[in-house]
């Protein structure tokens, strides 16, 4: 899968973060209160509540963070951004965590190709296709759980709420021409 | 014994001046008794080698109108005012330059390409006026056309200024009275320099409107919907020149419905009219963000136009910045 | 732009804040460029617009507005006004073809010396980009401009 | 009433069909145009904005710019699915804010031929036209067989109400507008806490332990408060609790059977429309037990009293604190 | 320019060296030369430098020259006018020229000490003299405003800042009058059990304070009423108080609290009570309420809805009751004037997930002061909802509506302390689990800290983290029936789900939801928040920029009793200063209107915040208070007529200088 380089590598992990979250990251307003962690849906899953992960982030050590799984299993429910009472934009934060996690090669192998798996089908299509999608992941990654998912599937399919082929998009190649022009700005940085 | 001598004289200007002042009914009357009319081209047929020929300081009363735009208008300022004991700037273009001035928002290039190669002109041998010009007969010469329109008093010293575009005839009539009352030795004539057949106040004063403190969230115009007969114009947005604008019209245009546009200049002692109205009005905005005000401007679309429409000649900058290709 | 040109600068300061805040400067020792030339006002609510135009035609080639910070002026709300007048005054300025960046409104508090100096720095060279507005002295109209005539 | 873009988002007419054919349905009654935006693309879901942030921006803002050149006088684009919803207008807020990612993004559009202005179109939730576009009074007439009797639990999941920027839509944590319109159809809207917290997204793909966890709180809650089926305004929260209902009890060793319905279908139910053109039958977890409490002509059968009630009738103990709520009624 | 000078100006200009402050980057010398040679034409006589123009050697040459030479402007170039205005205008006055005809012009913090190159700074030393010599030219003659001080003193808010602030004035021996909206005067601090840090009783301490103030001679006291219209300015203003209809004559009712046990109609206390009790239609705020006389509450009284009952008047010993009383209004004159009008608390309802309202188990502060009051609805039992069980465990949130940018952004100061010590009373009065949950425990200040050091003692459980949600939801077994706090403990670095049968929320405090109606009546400002702004915020903390009206207490920023009480003594101080004075003067500074000239358009009329501009709708025309004007010059500049000029900085003033400024570049 194609991606652009972080900005800047070399960068600290927090400066990194700062220029790759697309509004002021204002982390250094953290208060650690921890409306965030205390909000999270599915902080007891993660190794560090997002606070801490602030706290790290501050702190310089970038390597917790980057192999941290709290990005991943992030569920990107904004229930944290909502609460902060700093106006931190949490969830755009973990967006940026996982972008430079995956360009530093430090990601989380599995959550990491699911996303980039999808990138790939929308590249290709311009639409998602579930199907695809989710048979290509699971071949790859859990050969073993893709038996247990066939129920569902079949369900799925017998009522038609599953396609067995991909809609494209008219205009696939001028999708792809932006996005290869936007990888590029975001490797011009 | 010879009866005092009247002049009336037009630089740049529309003619409305004269009408006022022939509109002044029967008391025209009492100035063709009063005066011998030496020169007004409107109404009676003189020479201006009449008026050169008299002695300096004949002519009793002048009325100036219009502004001077050009090398002849000039000439006329400069001889009318030796030859007056009294020069009065008469009306808006002389007093402060009116809407012929707004053309000094352009350079004489750009008007000239205006007048002569406009879609309203039909030259198509693309001709431009010369100041010289050779032909069988001998030399032309037509008067040079400057850069830009002065008022009169930018040229000559005036003694009194009457205001008005044009002054409102009864506002004449007043202050001939006067006159006639001072020649017959029954009045004072008011100090020179003073500004005649107005108040000292400004429009609002003489408008019946009901006013309130006032507080703008937008601009509009009167066609934009209906308009209140009774409440302030501002106060509905219509950016009136009224609280700017020296009164002495009896509040017409308000009074009719429509936005005062300023045409009685600055009130007493103001030094730039647009300056004063652009800082009432923006006081009165009701806003504290930027943004927002922005947002209020944008309802004021031509800002030079609608603040300096009859003053650009007379104010601090009497003009428009341009650049010789015409751009602003 | 050209080197040698030195523009010509005038700030309308509050009393209270932005006043104090370039005597904060001068006590700091804090160098700014000698372009600026100050006028003292009470309040940037005084600042009426005629004396913007009155600088700009007397030959001034920018005029720097201060007061105090939004929220704090010494009369409560009074730079709100300033504010708003600032917004319309541009406006007009780009109507009249002077560009709009030759007047500038800048919020200093009383402290805020170092910042003032700063905003000075900055306000000079960018008038020293725009150039000269020499408004008094453009030669074309001069030429042909002839003095007022004495009454005899 | 006027014409509105619909950007359906990838499920429209797969996983969501029920959604596509029930809000058609009701648009119809209603008179609502929904003119569907040509050759978009997928928004990129939160999948995309994980792997890069330009070309996700610039994926989302294709849709914007297509938008903006097809809208020709409707300014509202409107989606169904909260989490194109939010893809879109943040896009849209995100563009007006950062400058810069503005340029970046216009200049990848470029390449492709497009171009977006922020702040060019209006977008908005499918809930959110039919609520305040359409009103409640206009629903309200509408309705020829109110659902009473049927016991609701209004589900928006998260991405609806959140992140508020711009107040984009209502109160983040606790918004009541699909309670109002549940009303307004007449059914028993169940005081639901959980109506905005996540059903797992994606999680249900590549964390399925946290997933389930996240669907098994929310059926347990709507059985807690003894609701008949679930509402929901988005296709991504009914096909994780529709679809992986079975796994969450397998997985807890639960027996939840609590079906999940769009809000549209309630809507095309209360306005007397047949149920097979709404969609209904195509979830996994059957409804047709839940929809036989408004199926029958008899009135409902009363109801067992409220454990979960939790404000005190006024006269008992100490009194409580008034709610706005307590106006309206 | 129109306003000429009346007098021909003989001009002096002096330029100082200030040792070689100034003259090492200015060219002294040449500056002096230049403006004796070029502005001879502007009238300088004379023009001299010298090494220290402040010092009494400097002032008695310039006073030489005023007498020798005659001059009757001067123009000193030296350092800012903040640091020697007052010197150089007293050295003038003394040699009897008016102080205001002196401009002094900095030419040292404004160019030797901020400029690198002489040569320049030189050119700019001479502008800067240039401008003030033009200025000079149109100055004025001024004197200073004197206004006699009014003995009388209004203090409005009867909180127990306001008590305070009457009292101190009261003792020293100068009438006040007391105005409260509430019918009883008490403020918050009535509705308390205990007091921290040293939990004294409230109503020990505040009751006998009330009463001295009920019974002061100095003290009119007037409850159930509100200012409605303040005119006029330091030493002398005129407010309207509304005396609202009691419906009970004062000086027949003996306060024996009949009518009040007879009268049938219960509302809900959403006042005093906080909405957790009741009271009657015709009632006293509580038993101790200062004046003892009930008022009735005509929106619930059922005689005044339905038009029967009288029950009240029917069992009234005295007949005190009277049904047909109106409001009153009186005009009183005052000299100064003290707001001590408090604040209001936090509605929690705008925090949803935090379920106040929804769930019945959920207090607020203000409820659980009157819970926990032995003379509130529960005669001091701390019960649930159902008013019976004793709860087992008890959260209380910390920072519910402070610290966050979503509501308000400050900290509210007293409710860390006061969280705490509702964490010991709920342990003293049920010996419940207890658990705090804080993002910074604030307890500043003599006392604070060690009272935390004990509610640590008491075993309180301290949870480091801002609830994220408090809800009925269980989600575990043992939730059900519960309110589960959710939160990170930020210390654990853990999420935490902590069942509690109660929750109390210690809401912030908010200003007034009509302060800032209030600051627009009496002509003071309210910063961004809404809290009354002080002069400054350390020098002068009581004192706002409108003379002659001060703040004390919560009004002006969230704050404990103690530092309440010290402002309404620091208020009273001031007030007793003017007072003792017996005449103030002021800047005179001023704007006036040219009445000939306005025309009322009214452009003027809503933009001074000292309300100092007022308009006359019979004559159509604008007026200003010059006592009130603060001479900013807004409305100067704003009046389109040119009908409002301002002494100090008239418009020919400004445009002089401008020109003087920038006397190379004119042509
Ligand atoms: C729950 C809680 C517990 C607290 N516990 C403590 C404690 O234990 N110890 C401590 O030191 N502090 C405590 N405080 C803080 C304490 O309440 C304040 O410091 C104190 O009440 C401030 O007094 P005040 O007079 O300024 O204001 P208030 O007590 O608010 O009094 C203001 C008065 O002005 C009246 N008023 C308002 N507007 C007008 C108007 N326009 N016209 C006429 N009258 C008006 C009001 O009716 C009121 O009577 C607590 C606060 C809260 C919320
Ligand atoms: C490092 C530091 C920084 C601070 N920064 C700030 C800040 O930024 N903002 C802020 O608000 N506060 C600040 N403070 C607090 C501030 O210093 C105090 O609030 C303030 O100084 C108290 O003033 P005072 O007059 O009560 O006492 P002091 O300043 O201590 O003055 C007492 C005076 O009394 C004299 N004196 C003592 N005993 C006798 C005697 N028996 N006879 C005669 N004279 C006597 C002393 O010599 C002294 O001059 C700071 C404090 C410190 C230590
Ligand atoms: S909620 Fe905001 S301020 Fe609090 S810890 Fe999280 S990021 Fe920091
Ligand atoms: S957005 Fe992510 S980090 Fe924030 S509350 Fe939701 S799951 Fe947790
Ligand atoms: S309508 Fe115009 S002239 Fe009349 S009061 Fe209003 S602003 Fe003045
Ligand atoms: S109202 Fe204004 S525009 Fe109209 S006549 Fe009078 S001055 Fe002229
Ligand atoms: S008349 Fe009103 S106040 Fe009196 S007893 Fe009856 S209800 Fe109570
Ligand atoms: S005093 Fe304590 S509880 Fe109150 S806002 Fe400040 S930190 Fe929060
Ligand atoms: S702005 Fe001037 S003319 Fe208008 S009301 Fe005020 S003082 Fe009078
Ligand atoms: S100068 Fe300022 S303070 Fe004085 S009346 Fe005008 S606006 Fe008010």
């Amino acid at each position: 899968m194609a991606h652009s380089p972080t900005p800047g590598d070399g960068l600290s992990l927090l400066e990194a973060v700062e220029r790759k979250t697309p509004i002021p990251s204002r982390l250094e307003m953290c208060i650690q209160c921890g409306s965030c962690g205390g909000s999270c849906p599915s902080a007891a899953d993660m190794e560090h509540t997002p606070r801490a992960i602030f706290a790290l982030l501050r702190a310089g050590m970038d390597e917790s963070v980057l192999h941290s799984n709290t990005p991943w299993i992030c569920v990107s429910c904004y229930q944290c951004m909502v609460r902060c009472p700093q106006e931190i934009p949490i969830t755009d934060i973990m967006y940026a965590i996982k972008n430079i996690a995956i360009q530093r090669g430090a990601a989380h192998k599995e959550e990491a190709a699911f996303s980039a798996t999808f990138a790939e089908m929308v590249e290709s299509y311009g639409r998602s296709f579930e199907l695809g999608l989710a048979t290509r992941y699971y071949l790859k990654h859990h050969p073993l759980r893709l038996p247990g998912m066939a129920p569902l599937g079949m369900g799925m399919l017998a009522r038609r709420r599953m396609d067995l082929k991909p809609t494209r998009i008219k205009d696939v190649d001028g999708l792809r021409d932006i996005l290869q022009a936007a990888r590029e700005m975001e490797a011009a940085q | 014994m010879s009866k005092p001598k009247f002049a009336m004289y037009w630089g740049a200007s529309c003619g409305g001046c004269d009408i006022a002042v022939l509109n002044i009914h029967e008391k025209i009357l009492e100035v063709d008794e009063t005066f011998e009319i030496v020169l007004w081209p409107v109404a009676v047929d003189a020479k201006y080698a009449d008026v050169e020929a008299l002695p300096d300081g004949a002519i009793t009363l002048t009325l100036f109108n219009g502004g001077i735009r050009n090398e002849e208008n000039e000439h006329m300022a400069r001889l009318l005012r030796r030859k007056s004991q009294i020069l009065v700037a008469f009306g808006s273009c002389a007093t402060e330059g009116c809407v012929p001035a707004l053309a000094n928002l352009y350079p004489r290039e750009t008007l000239f390409e205006t007048i002569y190669a406009g879609p309203s002109t039909e030259n198509p041998e693309d001709r431009r006026p010369l100041e010289r010009a050779a032909v069988p007969e001998g030399e032309l010469h037509l008067p040079k056309f400057y850069p830009t329109l002065r008022t009169l008093d930018q040229v000559v010293e005036v003694d009194y200024i009457i205001p008005g575009c044009p002054p409102e005839s009864r506002q004449i009539a007043a202050v001939l009275d006067v006159v006639f009352a001072a020649l017959r030795g029954e009045a004072e004539l008011p100090p020179k320099g003073s500004v005649l057949g107005a108040g000292i106040s400004t429009v609002c004063e003489e408008c019946p409107r009901k006013r309130d403190v006032k507080k703008i969230r937008s601009f509009r115009r009167i066609q934009d919907g209906p308009v209140d007969p009774e409440i302030c114009l501002l106060e509905q947005g219509i950016l009136c020149a009224g609280p700017a604008t020296r009164d002495g019209c009896g509040a017409l245009c308000p009074l009719a419905g429509a936005a005062c546009i300023g045409c009685y200049g600055p009130s007493e002692g103001v030094a730039d009219y647009g300056a004063r109205l652009m800082s009432a009005v923006a006081s009165v905005i009701d806003s504290r963000d930027p943004e927002e005000i922005e947002r209020i401007l944008d309802g004021i679309p031509d800002p030079a136009g609608a603040f300096y429409r009859f003053n650009l000649a007379g104010s601090l900058l009497r003009r428009g910045r341009w650049t010789m290709d015409g751009r602003r | 732009m050209n080197k040698t040109f030195e523009p010509v600068l005038i700030g309308f300061t509050c009393n209270w804040c932005s006043y104090r805040a370039a005597d904060l400067a001068g006590t700091s020792r804090t160098k700014y460029p000698p372009n600026i030339r100050l006028v003292r006002l009470m309040c940037s609510g005084r600042l009426d617009p005629t004396f913007v135009l009155k600088a700009l035609a007397e030959g001034a080639d920018g005029v720097l507005i201060t007061g105090c910070h939004p929220g704090e002026c010494h009369y409560l709300e009074q730079n709100y006004k300033a504010l708003r007048r600032y917004h319309l005054l541009r406006r007009t300025l780009q109507s009249l073809g002077i560009e709009p960046e030759r007047v500038k409104l800048v919020w200093a508090s009383a402290s805020e010396g170092l910042q003032l100096a700063e905003a000075i720095r900055e306000f000079t060279e960018e008038i020293r980009t725009l150039g000269p507005l020499r408004w008094n002295a453009q030669a074309e109209l001069r030429s042909e401009e002839v003095p007022l005539e004495a009454v005899p | 009433m006027s014409a509105y873009l619909l950007y359906p988002g990838c499920s429209w007419d797969s996983s969501a069909r029920a959604y596509a054919l029930s809000t058609g349905a009701v648009c119809r009654e209603l008179g609502l145009e929904l003119r569907q935006l040509e050759d978009w693309n997928c928004c990129g879901a939160t999948e995309y904005l994980s792997v890069d942030t330009v070309p996700a921006y610039a994926l989302i803002s294709r849709n914007l710019a297509l938008a903006a050149r097809q809208q020709n006088g409707a300014k509202t684009l409107t989606a169904p699915c909260s989490l194109c919803y939010l893809n879109l207008s943040k896009a849209d807020y995100y563009l007006e804010e950062n400058p810069s990612l503005n340029e970046k993004v216009n200049r990848a559009l470029e390449a492709g031929g497009m171009h977006y202005q922020p702040g060019t179109l209006e977008i908005r939730h499918l809930l959110d036209i039919l609520l305040n576009d359409v009103g409640l009074d206009t629903i309200r007439r509408h309705v020829t067989r109110p659902l009473n009797g049927l016991r609701v639990a209004p589900y928006l999941g998260c991405l609806l109400s959140r992140p508020d920027y711009r107040q984009r839509f209502s109160h983040p944590d606790q918004p009541h507008e699909l309670d109002l319109l549940l009303k307004a159809l007449g059914a028993d809207v169940v005081d639901y806490p959980l109506k905005t917290q996540c059903c797992g997204g994606h999680m249900t793909q590549i964390g399925p332990n946290t997933a389930y966890e996240l669907l098994r709180r929310l059926l347990h809650g709507a059985e807690q408060y003894k609701a008949h089926l679930i509402a929901t305004v988005c296709p991504m929260c009914q096909l994780n609790l529709d679809a992986y209902q079975h796994d969450v009890n397998r997985h807890f060793g639960t027996r939840f059977a609590t079906p999940v319905l769009y809000f549209t279908q309630l809507m095309g139910l209360a306005f007397g429309l047949e149920p097979k053109a709404l969609g209904i039958g195509l979830e996994l977890v059957g409804a047709r037990e839940a929809l036989a409490h408004i199926g029958v002509e008899t009135p409902p059968p009363a109801q067992a009293p409220q454990r979960g009630r939790r404000r005190k009738k006024k006269s008992e103990g100490l009194p409580m604190p008034s709610m706005p709520e307590d106006d309206q009624s | 320019m129109n306003a000429a000078t009346s007098d021909s100006p003989r001009i002096g200009v002096y330029v100082c060296h200030c040792g070689s402050n100034i003259a090492h980057m200015v060219d002294v010398e040449e500056v002096r030369a230049w403006a004796e040679e070029t502005l001879k034409g502007e009238g300088v006589v004379v023009a001299r430098d010298y090494k220290f123009m402040c010092s009494s050697l400097g002032q008695e040459l310039i006073q030489k020259d005023i007498r020798e030479l005659g001059l009757n402007r001067i123009v000193v170039a030296a350092c800012s006018p903040h640091l020697h205005e007052k010197t150089f205008r007293a050295a003038c006055e003394k040699a009897g020229l008016n102080g205001y005809l002196c401009e002094l012009v900095s030419i040292r913090e404004h160019a030797s000490w901020v400029h690198t190159d002489k040569a320049a700074a030189t050119e700019k030393s001479k502008m800067i003299v240039a401008g003030g010599v033009k200025r000079v030219r149109y100055d004025e003659p001024l004197d200073p405003l004197r206004v006699p001080i009014h003995k009388r003193t209004l203090v409005v808010g009867g909180g127990i800042a306001g008590i305070q602030t009457a009292l101190e004035i009261a003792n020293a021996g100068y009438p006040v009058y007391l105005v409260e909206r509430e019918a009883s005067i008490g403020g918050h601090m009535a509705q308390f059990d205990k007091t921290f840090p040293t939990l004294d009783c409230a109503a020990c301490i505040l009751t006998p304070k009330m009463v001295d103030a009920g019974e002061h001679p100095n003290i009119t006291l007037l409850t159930w009423s509100e200012v409605t219209r303040v005119e006029g300015s330091l030493g002398n203003f005129q407010v309207t108080i509304r005396k609202k209809a009691r419906h009970v004559v004062e000086d027949l009712c003996t306060g024996c609290g009949i009518c009040t046990e007879k009268c049938p109609k219960k509302v809900l206390d959403t006042v005093f009570e906080a909405g957790l009790g009741y009271r009657k239609a015709i009632y006293t705020p509580f038993p101790q309420s200062v004046p003892k006389y009930p008022v009735i509450d005509v929106e619930n009284c059922t005689y005044f809805v339905k038009g029967k009952c009288k029950a009240c008047q029917i069992f009234c010993p005295t007949g005190a009751i009277d049904f047909e009383q109106e409001d009153e209004e009186t005009t009183v004159e005052v000299g100064n004037i003290i707001l001590a009008t408090g604040f209001q608390t936090f509605d929690p309802r705008r925090i949803p997930q935090y379920g106040y309202g929804r769930l019945a188990n959920v207090f607020t502060s203000l409820e659980f002061e009157r819970m926990s009051n032995a003379a509130g609805p529960t005669g001091g039992e701390i019960v649930l909802r159902d008013g019976k069980t004793k709860p087992q465990s008890v959260a209380i949130v910390h920072c519910v509506g402070s610290r966050d940018r979503r509501y308000n952004n400050y900290c509210s100061v007293i409710c860390c302390m006061q969280s705490l010590k509702f964490a010991h009373l709920v342990k003293e009065r049920t010996g419940a689990e207890v658990y705090n949950f804080y993002i910074d425990m604030r307890t500043a200040y003599k006392g604070y800290d060690e009272f935390y050091q004990r509610v640590l003692s008491e075993g309180v459980n301290l949870v480091r983290g801002k609830v994220a949600e408090i809800t009925d939801a269980a989600r575990l077994p043992g939730e059900e029936g519960k309110l589960i706090v959710q939160v990170e403990d930020t210390l654990a670095g853990r999420q935490r789900r902590i069942p509690v049968d109660m929750v109390i929320l210690s809401v912030g405090l908010e200003p007034r939801k009509d302060a800032y109606e209030t600051a627009k009546l009496f002509g003071i400002s309210c910063s961004a928040n809404g809290w009354y702004t002080e002069k400054h915020p350390k020098l002068d903390p009581v004192a706002t920029m409108t003379e002659g009206i001060f703040i004390a207490g919560a009004c002006q920023g969230p704050k404990d009793i103690p530092t309440s009480v010290a402002q309404g003594a620091a208020a009273a101080a001031r007030v007793l200063g003017h007072i003792q004075a017996g005449e103030m003067s002021m800047e005179p500074i001023r704007a006036s209107v040219d009445e000939a000239r306005c025309s009322g358009c009214r452009i003027c009329n809503g933009l001074c915040p000292f309300n100092a501009i007022s308009f006359h709708d019979d004559r159509r025309v604008t007026e200003i208070n010059p006592a009130l004007c603060q001479g900013c010059g807004t409305c100067v500049a704003a009046c389109p007529a040119g009908a409002i000029s301002g002494t100090g900085f008239s418009d020919a003033q400004v445009m002089a200088q401008i020109e003087g400024l920038l006397w190379d570049v004119r042509v």
